[in-house]
């Protein structure tokens, strides 16, 4: 090798190492300042409280559940400090953004259990966040505690890992049940292109297939995307019984359903959770009429009502009533959790596990010893008169 | 504890440096406006998970497969777009990096579509695996200094000249017996070589991609680290990797309330952009003016 | 005849830009083709060197049919040009332009590669120094081409036409727009080229420039030459002078 | 039957994409750099319709004529703030571009900011009950849309080459040396193609804030699907962006009734990519200054 290959060599190599170590130097400094000298007020007035970390998308498109479950996070979290907290010692929330996508979550997670410590992260929201905070937390025993994953991948992610929300394997199995049971024979699936959707969507037409329906149209449109005429022009020419309207959020769904209805589709459809909103109410209106839809299924309890009036009060009409429920649920088990075990993860997990009949403001439930909930917690509602009514 | 989340982001900050510097071999030292690079990424990312997890190629395997695919498509893009110039490149190369998202998010059977790949493992080195992060941001820190050596070899070499030749004008480049049309291949399959690896080392770290990994705002991040640092600057573009990774990371320190936080990370983004494109063309440490 | 050029011929449109061209240059000799504006004059190098494609016609060099080939394997097969409006690489530095122009498997990269870690690089300098003491452009080698003056670009230029392996120089316009004593150098640095036993072609509009240089002289008028000859006979010809009085 | 839905629901997207796509070639022809900012302009636009009718309670008819001051206004400063000065240095229309690309993040946000990120309806017209046309179910709105922009296509036609004003924007977009020589004041013009391309992404948004609703980042898909209908048209040409978005519009309607239907933003993105590959002009444009050589 001759000398001037070396020198560019060193040179590049050198910088880059330099420049590296430089960098690490600053930020310890900034994050040392900011922590004992208190540069961020906060770290230093809850000294003594019992930190928890939020991981939720708060910008990009599913911004509005991040939003949703960080308002109904807070709600909880004021409850108990204006009560006095757990053990003496206040609720601290420090919610990141996870953006709905693996490295931002991570980022946020590695935030969260490195620099501000915590042992407990609600989240992530996004299935994909969940999944890729799972391999971090993990090994560090930190509690992830999901409410608002459906991925059935996460059931098996790791030991700390829980959550208060129905898998896809808990639900669509019974979507495809319920519709065989009312003799429809001919089924018209609408997805949209997003990795819950998707999931409930391959494990719907799996059990429906083996019930013996079959599957007339299988439309999918873009996250995002505003125009569904033509797809549901296809579903038309299939001819189906029933559709099965399996958008991701309150708002596709409502437009997809006034789409239908415009376009002078009449065969009745059935969803799941969306109609829960008011929103989609509002937005849809005489065209989610007569809808039929799986949704969690005390949220009409006291508590819940409750927690809804308040959350109309301070935040404005929830996304969806659902996800407000098992925000704020989830926020009490931790505290009940925490009661017990203070910040020792292993006994929380524990605890965790033997949860059985928790009365939470979306039912009644306890976690499986995979940490998925342990009650399908499912009710089918129709909407009469612009309201939904539980059928049983 | 801290450390571990710096070395969290210096891990990142070693993956988004190969990216930028090799984007800028293209975009700086060649003159070829690609924003199609994160679709290279996104192939790299995609091709090592799938050639690991579903064929079970040993991972060093896997990552050079990564790069050389990638690079491939590198040289199916410049073939493609050979007669367009200025912004129309630029346009087109754009277009490529959708055609590549929409096959990320459609093509299920391979991507798993929206549900994107979980559980990828980190990486083996026959029999020895990466066990922690430390381990991994030695590995990213090793591999992300070859590669930009050797991307500073090549760019200061005399084929690196012939790269700036043809950026300046190409028809003058032509007129003295070089073929530019080859040239621009080699170089963006250079640069697609090595946004290729970077996106391997990803999807290794992060152990789990979809496509949104790969989406347009990602392209913006990445070309305003570039512009930042300074076009054909890999020092540069090295420093300024740590400023557009680093700067919205200290903003979670600050008392900034979460439902700005995520907007105001943008904001800053966009900010500095326009602020270097109107009032500093030559970023940071570059030396040649953006035109 | 060292390159020969038979019935070239392009249409813009309606206008004949070259119409039947055919001219046949010597070797060692100053060939001088002229002809008042847009009588085809740079068409017709453009053509040569494949910056533009031709409707017909045949360009032989050195017995090699030239004519399909690529512009890049033109210049490689040995054809040198210069640009009326100077084409640089202003981001280079002097030195780094007669680098490119010297070397001739720089675009191979791992070969490049391979002598960058290996072996050491070839030093071009003593060579590069004596183009420039050639074409007097006295100004230090690592001066940025956006740098220079305007002159000092016309010579840079010459200067890597002069650097690049050819066996014929074509000059565009060589003294366009530059001031009456860089015009007397540049005629001096053709003599000098010509006593070097270079082959040299240059475009000219300007008819006395030529005269006392030139060995031969093409005029061309509408795309077509009309007269060829010594200076002395082109000087006298009819033709020619109602080409450029009614031009 | 189908066939007469599927032409309407081709006309209808079209429609929308075609109000996109006819501000943003409007802006091309004349100054010939992507505005790729324009998409956040149409989700301004809408957002300032939800401010001032169904947050200030504005009336309607009011609320969208203020709407469409300022859009002009913001289409005005963006141009002066950002493009006139880097114009002026002389950069290649690739910074411009990338120049809107942060001008577009940056606005972006800012509506998030400032409006939050959930989604906003405007439900001025309510729910209608489709029509019957010809086997084809359409309703009122759309009616509106379709009705709309036809008369912008004609109008812009009219505009574009009758008038004085616009006989000199079509000046400038054939060569903007020669007209700063024959006396046209080329500032003047690049400002009004931004205020009237800003007021065309106004009743875009007006009418897709209607029509669909609001989100901070309607305005990226926006202006992909609208420069898309501009290049398969022609983004040198007011009338053939307009007539590309229609293509557009038909061939992803007509292409996703044969294909799966996860296919259709590819359809989108892969005729963008053929065709500025192979016809970067848009089939009414002519092939000048877009390729080497």
């Amino acid at each position: 090798m001759n000398k001037k290959f070396d020198k560019n060599f060193w040179y590049v190599f050198g910088t880059s190492v330099g420049i590296i170590v430089v960098a690490v130097l600053i930020v310890m400094m900034i994050v040392d300042l900011s922590t004992t000298k208190g540069l961020t007020g906060q770290v230093i007035k809850n000294k003594d409280s019992i930190k928890l970390g939020l991981i939720t998308p708060l910008t990009g498109d599913a911004a509005s559940f991040g939003q949703a479950e960080l308002d109904a996070t807070n709600i909880a979290i004021d409850e108990i400090n204006s009560k006095g907290g757990v053990n003496g010692r206040l609720l601290q929330l420090i919610p990141e953004d996870g953006r709905c996508n693996g490295r931002d979550a991570t980022s946020a997670a590695q935030k969260l259990i490195n620099i501000d410590k915590v042992r407990i992260i609600l989240g992530g929201a996004c299935s994909g966040e969940t999944l890729a905070i799972a391999p971090i937390s993990e090994p560090s025993k930190i509690i992830l505690f999901a409410a608002f994953s459906s991925s059935p991948k996460i059931s098996d992610a790791g030991e700390y890992i829980f959550r208060n929300s129905p898998t896809d394997n808990d639900w669509a199995p019974i979507m495809a049940e319920t519709l065989t049971k009312q003799g429809y024979k001919k089924v018209a699936v609408v997805t949209e292109n997003t990795d819950y959707a998707m999931g409930v969507r391959d494990i719907f037409k799996v059990k429906f297939k083996e019930l013996g329906g079959t599957i007339v149209a299988d439309e999918v449109y873009s996250q995002g995307s505003k125009d569904f005429r033509t797809q549901i022009l296809k579903v038309k020419d299939g001819n189906p019984d029933v559709i099965f309207v399996n958008p991701q959020d309150d708002v596709s769904g409502a437009l997809l359903a006034k789409q239908l209805r415009e376009l002078g589709v009449n065969t009745p459809f059935y969803s799941a959770f969306f109609l829960s909103s008011p929103k989609a109410i509002e937005l849809a209106g005489s065209a989610v009429e007569g809808a039929t839809y799986l949704d969690v299924r005390d949220l009409s309890t006291n508590a819940g009502k409750a927690l809804i009036e308040e959350y109309k009060r301070e935040k404005g009409t929830p996304v969806s009533e659902f996800i407000i429920g098992a925000n704020y649920d989830r926020v009490y088990i931790i505290k009940g959790a925490l009661e017990k075990c203070s910040e020792d993860t292993t006994c929380i997990k524990n605890y965790l596990y033997t949860i059985k009949n928790y009365e939470g403001v979306i039912g009644t439930y306890g976690f499986k010893s995979n940490g998925d909930m342990d009650t399908v917690f499912l009710s089918m509602k129709r909407i009469v008169n612009g309201t939904s009514i539980v059928l049983e | 504890m801290i450390e571990a989340y710096l070395i969290h982001l210096l891990i990142l900050v070693g993956i988004y440096s190969v990216l930028a510097v090799s984007l800028n071999l293209a975009l700086g030292n060649t003159g070829l406006m690609n924003m199609g690079h994160i679709a290279f990424f996104g192939i790299g990312a995609y091709t090592s998970v799938i050639f690991t997890k579903d064929l079970g190629v040993p991972f060093f395997a896997a990552f050079l497969i990564a790069g050389l695919l990638t690079s491939v498509f590198g040289f199916i893009l410049v073939y493609a777009t050979r007669k367009l110039r200025g912004d129309y490149l630029a346009l087109a190369t754009l277009g490529f990096s959708f055609v590549i998202y929409s096959l990320m998010l459609n093509w299920s059977s391979v991507t798993r579509g929206p549900l994107g790949i979980p559980g990828i493992s980190k990486p083996c080195f026959f029999g020895l695996c990466i066990a922690n992060n430390l381990q991994y941001l030695i590995f990213v820190l090793i591999i992300s200094a070859i590669s930009i050596a050797i991307m500073y070899i090549i760019v200061n070499s005399s084929f690196g000249k012939l790269l700036a030749a043809t950026r300046d004008d190409d028809i003058g480049l032509r007129a003295l017996g070089k073929n530019t049309f080859m040239l621009k291949s080699k170089a963006l399959m250079i640069s697609a070589f090595f946004a290729g690896i970077a996106g391997s080392l990803f999807a290794h770290y992060i152990t789990y991609i979809d496509p949104s990994s790969f989406m347009l705002s990602e392209v913006i991040l990445i070309f305003t680290i570039v512009i930042v640092g300074g076009i054909a600057s890999i020092k540069g573009s090295i420093v300024s990797t740590f400023l557009i990774i680093l700067i919205p990371e200290l903003l979670r320190f600050l008392n900034i309330p979460s439902s700005v936080l995520g907007p105001a990370r943008q904001i800053i983004y966009a900010l500095i952009l326009l602020v270097i494109v109107l009032w500093r063309p030559k970023g940071l440490f570059g030396k040649i003016d953006l035109e | 005849m060292i390159l020969q050029i038979t019935n070239l011929t392009k249409h813009y449109g309606g206008i004949h830009a070259l119409d039947k061209c055919t001219l046949d240059i010597a070797p060692k000799k100053i060939t001088a083709i002229i002809g008042p504006n847009g009588s085809g004059k740079t068409t017709l190098f453009d053509a040569i060197t494949k910056l533009i494609t031709v409707d017909e016609g045949r360009v032989v060099l050195n017995g090699k049919d030239i004519t399909n080939m690529n512009d890049y394997d033109i210049a490689k097969s040995g054809i040198s040009r210069t640009f009326q409006q100077v084409r640089l690489f202003k981001n280079l530095t002097i030195k780094e332009h007669l680098e490119i122009a010297l070397r001739v498997d720089d675009e191979k990269l791992f070969k490049v590669l391979l002598n960058k870690v290996f072996i050491k690089e070839k030093n071009n300098t003593h060579k590069i120094k004596e183009i420039l003491a050639l074409v007097g452009l006295d100004k230090p080698l690592e001066t940025y081409a956006s740098d220079l003056s305007y002159g000092q670009r016309k010579l840079l230029d010459l200067a890597i036409a002069i650097a690049k392996p050819h066996t014929i120089l074509l000059l565009d316009e060589p003294v366009a727009g530059v001031n009456p004593k860089l015009r007397v150098e540049i005629v001096n640095i053709i003599k000098k080229l010509k006593s070097l036993g270079e082959t040299i072609v240059l475009i000219e509009h300007d008819m006395n420039f030529v005269m006392g240089l030139a060995d031969t002289v093409f005029v061309l008028e509408a795309g077509r030459v009309i007269a060829n000859g010594k200076p002395s006979e082109i000087q006298n010809n009819k033709r020619v002078l109602e080409a450029y009085l009614g031009g | 039957m189908i066939l007469a839905q599927l032409i309407a629901n081709s006309i209808i997207i079209g429609s929308i994409y075609a109000l996109v796509a006819a501000g943003f070639a409007l802006v091309y022809s004349t100054n010939k750099f992507m505005h790729f900012a324009h998409g956040v302009m149409v989700a301004f636009s809408g957002y300032m319709l939800f401010l001032m009718f169904s947050i200030l309670g504005v009336n309607f008819y009011i609320s969208c004529f203020i709407t469409l001051i300022l859009a002009g206004l913001l289409g005005w400063i963006s141009y002066r703030v950002v493009y006139e000065p880097l114009q002026k240095r002389k950069s290649s229309n690739v910074i411009l571009l990338i120049a809107s690309l942060g001008l577009l993040i940056l606005l972006e946000n800012t509506l998030m900011i400032f409006f939050g990120p959930d989604i906003k309806t405007i439900n001025y017209f309510g729910i209608a009950k489709g029509i019957d046309i010809l086997g084809a179910i359409v309703t009122p709105i759309q009616i509106a849309i379709i009705i709309i922009t036809l008369v912008l296509l004609v109008g812009l036609y009219f505009f574009m080459n009758k008038s004085k004003i616009g006989r000199n924007m079509r000046a400038v977009a054939d060569n903007k040396e020669l007209t700063s020589i024959t006396g046209i004041n080329y500032r003047s013009i690049a400002d009004l193609s931004f205020i009237i391309g800003s007021v065309l992404a106004g009743i875009a948004g007006i009418l897709i804030a209607i029509e669909q609703n609001l989100t901070p980042a309607m305005g990226t898909g926006l202006i992909i699907k609208g420069f898309t209908g501009a290049v398969i048209g022609s983004i040198m040409s007011v009338p053939g962006s307009i007539i590309g978005s229609y293509i557009l519009g038909f061939a992803e309607n007509f292409g996703v009734w044969f294909l799966p239907s996860e296919y259709k933003d590819a359809i989108a993105f892969i005729l963008l990519f053929i065709f500025l590959l192979f016809k970067p002009n848009g089939l009414f444009g002519v092939d000048k200054g877009v390729r080497n050589k």
